[in-house]
């Protein structure tokens, strides 16, 4: 089967610590690959490399067989990769739309002229655009499609997680990151989340999705095969059984001896 | 250029740098403790020389008269009242608005020292005028061909580097500078290390305001002459100063105090008969320092506030 | 506001609270302006305050705020009128419709610098040294040259958003206090620039000659028939035209995605990249507008005014722009009025006590940030057109 | 004194009657302004020209035989050419206003002689000595009581020479009152032909550092320092040249002819030359009667060098509405001819600038912190010498 996403070699400093070396990744198309490993292993160092917020200080990234090695964050989300961030990063004053359309940028016309002037033309993208991002506010949570002019800022952090899945899956990416999607939230909450996201995938069959996640619980259920980081290295990947079951894992991240 | 002049335009630009610096190490304390610009601060230094010349005139009043009594008493006086200042300013004004964006605080500060200001015009006595300052310190001086070697700016130069150096041992050989740089590096940890937040706050902000006090005495001793507009112009000198060294940074300040100093007697030198552009000249600079280093030349602590 | 918002998604608010504000808003601000009695103003101030506590007490404020949220075209249509029948009001009487059309101009430099921090969040401390080169050029270009002076107006914006690209390397590089400086920096420079250089006049200034059009005459009082309006009526409408048209842009701007790429990248740079907003484009583009809407406004105002000095375009000043945004609200263009209005008129009619006014604004502002931290009209969230509806 | 029509369309009749219910059966009231500095470096001149018109309408309302009740507004244009004019429009735009005596900065007059003229606003200007506020333009609005810089420089060149100087260093502000001192003092002095200026230097009102420039000039050693400008900046100046060991003269000019100059510097002050036109007040023909009538007032601050200007300004204008009436033409023909008007300053002629015309100059020199006229003075008598005096 193709590969989407391939990393060879990759590696990033910070000062004296190696927090990703010589990584080497692939990534299948449409698989739900997650990515596991003790803090500071290089999980969200790795995301913020292939999405472009730090450059790589060796090795190379092939997204959708193009080099997107170094490239500008804008560059790698306009040919289909979009993420979450660990620390949930909405703009709080803004309306749940506004934070949605954020992630729609690509999609909108962002011309002066076609904004200030043509605004019969602009409001039926705004209307257009509506009725996209409360179609899939309404997967998440029928609730907060009634309240999409409200700012998030109100929202409890489950919501915010939402709209920040949102946020990502608007563009209609190919690949979308999660970093720790159920951080701060309860583990109900966790599993009504992560049955969402499968109910997303239902719909559109060719998203590629990577979590970074803690509870191996949401791992087990969700992932078709893990990678185990450790000191910015792959010590491990295969299905979650056999990784689990790996000595090496165990001592690394579970901690068991 | 004749060496007596050169040594003239090296002793004034010292001297301005050594005011400019003393302002300039309040505002970077502030910012290290509390991420805030307090923008009051060049005005508090007009408020500390008034307090100091209210103080001589009461000393005489009460009829002492030797100049070194009374030196040391204005000092005390005024850099106490500062501090109390200082530390209500931080109170009252500046720790309630720290969950809002940080302009607030600015502008607030701000208006503050319009506030100090028209205080001093409007209610000391004849506030609007010049004011004389009494010359304390020996005013004996050498002639050096074209340069006049003076006692007193001799004096002013060693005061402040003390001071200077003083405070340098308060932050890095004390237990409380301990607690200050703990609190200006992290907040939480340092709560978490037992260290009395607020306290050190207001600590913090007395010794920016004593220093002001320091600073404004200087410029009265230095000019002979005070006015309510004086803090203005040091103020924003002292925050581009603190800003250009780097913020957070003592070494920065001082650094960034003398640089623009020196800037401007440079600017004097090379554009003579011009020398009114001297401001222009250093404030270009300025400009053109915070686009090649855009967090300052000694860079210790970002601020992504504001 | 959320629950405000909520109400909004089902019902649209109805138009007469929007419009009974405004009426008495307009029938208090002529009362304002046409009082001289110092104990008159005083009362006056004392029963506006008591007025606007009240009404926010009963709530009325936010039902005023809905119908504005819901039917900001046609209010802002009677808004134009209301200005209009001040106008009439005071038709001969010229320090007053100056007075008028000072706020108008400043409301419009308001505007352009709350593109830049209202929405982009790039500082802007130089606001009074934007608009000094608008005044600068009309007087330089009014005094020299036979260019018709709505396009030296033009020139003005031009020029100001020109000299103004001359800060966008440190402007784009610095963050927070950083920038700041940066901008302090350029306001003193600037003022030090127009003191000592004797071309444009040193820290004399300059006479600038009043505006033409199309061979009308500005500066010669009006007579129609046995009324005569003040010479000012002309400049009057043309900033009333001016701020009407500022105004539009900047609504339909952040009414638009760009302005949603505004907000974005002031609230989040590093997210917003992720998501493809170009950073750099759009800072460029809030400063540049900003800065020619500002130049604008300078240009007119210097007309107007007849007259610049150095000492018109302080760092001072540049503040009491950036205090006139935090007053009325960040983001929120019909704040800005209001504010201004403040800023302009109350030290103005508190003249007994000029000797203390600017310690009493300085303390009035300091309340603000104390007690409404986030202005008196705080910003509404964004609707992209008023009173739509899924 | 209010403008009952409007108030009462505002609404506010009740208001109205209160006020008015004041005026009833007095005398029809008249408004007449002052202007000047009354805050910032030079606010002790303002204030006290402010004091002496506020006596002389005092006087007059005293006066039962006079016709009308007079009100004096009081404006402030902070010795800042742009205040001015603001303060300016504002006065000439009351229509209640029939005439003023107006600034001590020559700066501020000259910025505004235009929005006099355009208002057709009558003006006695009583301190600032600028020719050009006479002399640039014939506007029949403007006139002068007192003298301009012109002979003062003359007698400063005068006395410099016969004092035997030979060098001499300019510094002048950079307003149109410091270049135009410049500019007389210079072509004075090389009339003469004894002595050479070998530096001039102009520097802003704002600026407090003077150690660049003086640096610069003890380089050029002259034997005086010629200073063209105002009180607060000519202090610092004189205690900086202090500190610079600079020994030469401190020549000075009517600017800092002010007790706040000799406060300023305490005994730095020893030993600087100044020049005013017209008789120091003590010696005027009315000079002992304005003395007691002003400190019966018990005002706070003494009535400065142009105390006497102002009153006397004031009094002709109210004298001319007595005469003609409160009608600003009528005022300005009256104006329009005065010839040997008795005044307290003497008699007045204003020539068809209506510049009145004082030939004479007082020379002084600060001895024991008191201004003493320098033919009475130790250093005349060669009992003190100057510094290099022969």
């Amino acid at each position: 089967m193709t590969q989407l996403l391939e990393a060879r070699g990759l590696s990033k400093r910070f000062g004296g610590v190696l927090a990703l070396d010589g990584l080497d990744l692939d990534v299948a198309l449409n698989e739900i690959l997650g990515f596991i490993g003790p803090n500071g292993s290089g999980k969200t160092t790795f995301f913020n490399v292939i999405t472009g917020i730090y450059g790589a200080d060796a090795g190379s990234v092939t997204f959708n067989g193009a080099d997107i090695t170094n490239a500008a964050p804008r560059a790698i989300y306009n040919i289909g990769m979009s993420r979450t961030f660990q620390r949930s990063r909405l703009s709080l004053p803004l309306s749940i739309f506004d934070n949605i359309m954020i992630g729609n940028h690509k999609r909108l016309n962002q011309g002066l002229w076609f904004n200030l002037v043509r605004r019969g033309e602009f409001k039926r993208e705004f209307e257009a655009s509506y009725r996209a991002a409360r179609a899939l506010v309404e997967v998440f949570e029928p609730a907060l499609a009634s309240r999409m002019f409200e700012p998030v800022a109100g929202l409890p952090m489950i919501d915010r997680r939402r709209i920040e899945i949102c946020r990502a899956l608007i563009s209609e990416p190919k690949l979308l990151l999660l970093d720790e999607p159920s951080a701060g939230m309860t583990h109900d909450e966790t599993a009504e989340l992560m049955n969402d996201i499968l109910l997303v995938r239902e719909r559109n069959k060719n998203l590629t999705i990577i979590i970074v996640e803690h509870e191996m619980g949401v791992i087990e259920r969700i992932t078709d095969r893990c990678v185990v980081l450790n000191f910015g290295r792959k010590i491990a990947e295969g299905p979650y059984r056999e990784v689990a079951s790996d000595a090496q894992v165990q001592e690394a991240y579970l901690g068991v001896a | 250029m004749d060496v007596g002049l050169f040594a003239q335009y090296v002793m004034n630009g010292l001297m301005l740098g050594m005011m400019y610096a003393l302002v300039a190490v309040g505002f970077t304390l502030f910012f290290g403790v509390l991420d805030v610009i307090k923008f009051s601060h060049g005005d508090v230094v007009t408020v500390g020389a008034f307090t100091a010349l209210a103080a001589f005139a009461g000393l005489h009043a009460l009829g002492f008269n030797s100049p070194w009594l009374d030196l040391v008493v204005m000092l005390a006086i005024a850099m106490m009242a500062m501090a109390a200042l200082g530390m209500l300013i931080a109170r009252y004004l500046v720790m309630p608005l720290r969950s809002a964006p940080a302009l607030n605080t600015l502008l607030i500060t701000l208006m503050l020292g319009t506030v100090l200001r028209e205080s001093v015009r409007l209610f000391y006595p004849q506030g609007g005028n010049p004011k004389p300052f009494p010359a304390l310190l020996p005013r004996n001086s050498i002639d050096l061909g074209s340069f006049n070697l003076r006692l007193d700016n001799l004096l002013m130069l060693a005061a402040g580097g003390l001071v200077i150096v003083g405070l340098q041992f308060l932050l890095n050989r004390t237990k409380l500078g301990l607690a200050i740089r703990a609190v200006a590096q992290d907040e939480e940890t340092a709560r978490t290390m037992g260290i009395n937040f607020t306290a050190i706050v207001l600590i913090t902000f007395a010794i920016g305001s004593g220093l002001a006090a320091f600073a404004g005495v200087m410029n009265g001793l230095y000019y002979n002459e005070i006015n309510f507009g004086i803090g203005l112009y040091l103020g924003v000198i002292g925050f581009s100063a603190a800003i250009i060294g780097g913020l957070g940074s003592i070494y920065g300040a001082i650094l960034g105090g003398f640089l623009f100093a020196g800037l401007q007697t440079i600017g004097t030198v090379l554009l003579p008969f011009a020398s009114a552009y001297k401001d222009v000249f250093a404030f270009a600079v300025v400009i053109a320092i915070m686009a090649w280093r855009p967090t300052g030349l000694i860079q210790e602590k970002i601020s992504e506030r504001v | 506001m959320a629950e405000g918002a909520a109400k909004g998604e089902n019902a649209r608010a109805p138009l007469w609270p929007g419009l009974a504000a405004l009426a008495a808003a307009t029938v208090y601000l002529v009362a304002l302006l046409a009082a001289e009695n110092q104990a008159l103003i005083i009362s006056l101030l004392a029963a506006g305050i008591a007025a606007v506590l009240t009404a926010a007490w009963l709530r009325l404020l936010d039902r005023a705020s809905h119908s504005f949220m819901d039917h900001e075209d046609a209010l802002g249509g009677f808004a134009v009128l209301a200005a209009l029948s001040v106008a009439v009001f005071f038709h001969e009487d010229h320090f007053v419709l100056l007075l008028v059309i000072t706020v108008l101009l400043y409301t419009v430099a308001t505007l352009g610098l709350n593109i830049q921090f209202g929405y982009a969040g790039v500082l802007n401390f130089a606001g009074a040294s934007f608009f000094g080169i608008g005044a600068y050029t009309s007087a330089v270009l009014n005094a020299h040259t036979a260019i018709p002076h709505l396009v030296v107006l033009a020139i003005g914006g031009v020029l100001a958003a020109l000299i103004g690209s001359l800060l966008l390397l440190p402007v784009l590089r610095t963050r927070g206090h950083y920038a700041a400086v940066v901008t302090i920096a350029f306001a003193l420079l600037f003022k030090t620039f127009l003191e000592v250089n004797d071309v444009l006049g040193g820290p004399q200034g300059m006479q600038v000659p009043g505006m033409k059009i199309f061979g009308w005459t500005f500066n010669d009082n009006i007579e129609i028939g046995s009324i005569s309006l003040s010479f000012y009526m002309n400049y009057y409408v043309v900033s009333l035209l001016l701020l009407v048209g500022a105004f539009v842009v900047v609504r339909r701007l952040e009414r638009s995605w760009i302005g949603l790429n505004l907000d974005a990248l002031r609230l989040d740079e590093t997210a917003a990249s992720c998501f493809g907003l170009d950073v750099v484009r759009w800072k460029i583009t809030a400063f540049l507008i900003g800065n020619f809407i500002i130049g604008i406004a300078g240009a007119l105002f210097g007309m107007v005014g007849s007259f610049v000095a150095p000492n018109n375009y302080t760092f001072a000043d540049s503040l009491i722009l950036v205090s006139i945004l935090l007053l009325g609200g960040i983001g929120n263009p019909w704040g800005l009025i209001v504010a201004t209005v403040i800023v302009v008129v109350v030290p103005e009619k508190l003249q007994t006590i000029q000797e203390y006014r600017f310690l009493l604004y300085a303390l009035l502002v300091i309340a603000v940030l104390l007690f409404r931290p986030e202005g008196l009209l705080p910003r509404p969230i964004r609707r992209y057109f008023p009173g739509w509806r899924p | 004194m209010i403008r009952t029509g409007k108030i009462i369309t505002a609404g506010l009749m009740a208001a109205v009657l209160a006020l008015a219910a004041g005026d009833v059966n007095a005398k029809d009231k008249v408004k007449v302004g002052f202007i000047g500095p009354l805050t910032g470096g030079v606010a002790v001149n303002g204030i006290g020209g402010r004091n002496s018109a506020d006596l002389a309408v005092k006087l007059r309302n005293a006066d039962s035989k006079a016709k009308y009740e007079y009100e004096l507004v009081v404006l402030d244009d902070e010795c800042k050419p742009n205040v001015a004019v603001q303060v300016a429009t504002k006065m000439a735009a009351d229509k209640d206003i029939i005439a003023a005596a107006t600034h001590y900065c020559s700066a501020t007059a000259i910025a505004t002689v235009d929005t006099y003229h355009k208002f057709g606003f009558p003006v006695i200007v009583w301190g600032a000595v600028l020719p050009d506020i006479t002399y640039r333009n014939k506007y029949a609005e403007v006139h002068r009581v007192n003298g301009t810089m012109i002979n003062q420089n003359d007698a400063n060149a005068d006395l410099i020479s016969n004092l035997g100087y030979k060098t001499v260093a300019v510094i002048h502000d950079t307003t149109d009152y410091g270049k135009g001192h410049n500019e007389y003092f210079s072509k004075a002095l090389a009339k003469i032909g004894k002595a050479k200026i070998v530096g001039t230097f102009g520097v802003t009102a704002e600026q407090q550092d003077f150690t660049a420039e003086l640096t610069q000039i003890k380089a050029l050693n002259p034997d005086v320092i010629y200073f063209g400008g105002l009180t607060p900046i000519g202090v610092r100046i004189r205690s900086q040249m202090d500190k610079l060991g600079i020994k030469a003269v401190f020549d000075a000019t009517s600017g800092i002819v002010s007790d706040a100059y000799i406060q300023g510097l305490g005994p730095l002050a020893e030993g600087t030359l100044a020049f005013r036109e017209g008789a120091s007040t003590e010696k005027l023909p009315g000079g002992k009667f304005f003395m007691e009538k002003y400190n019966a007032q018990k005002y706070d601050n003494p009535p400065e060098a142009y105390g006497a200007f102002a009153y006397a300004a004031m009094d002709m204008i109210l004298n001319t509405i007595e005469k003609v009436g409160p009608d600003r033409k009528k005022v300005i023909d009256d104006l329009g001819h005065v010839i040997d008007r008795d005044s307290i300053v003497g008699k007045i002629t204003f020539d068809d600038h209506g510049q009145n015309t004082v030939a004479m100059i007082t020379k002084y020199v600060i001895q024991d912190g008191k201004f003493v006229e320098w033919d009475e003075s130790e250093y005349a008598s060669g009992k003190r010498k100057l510094p290099g005096q022969k």
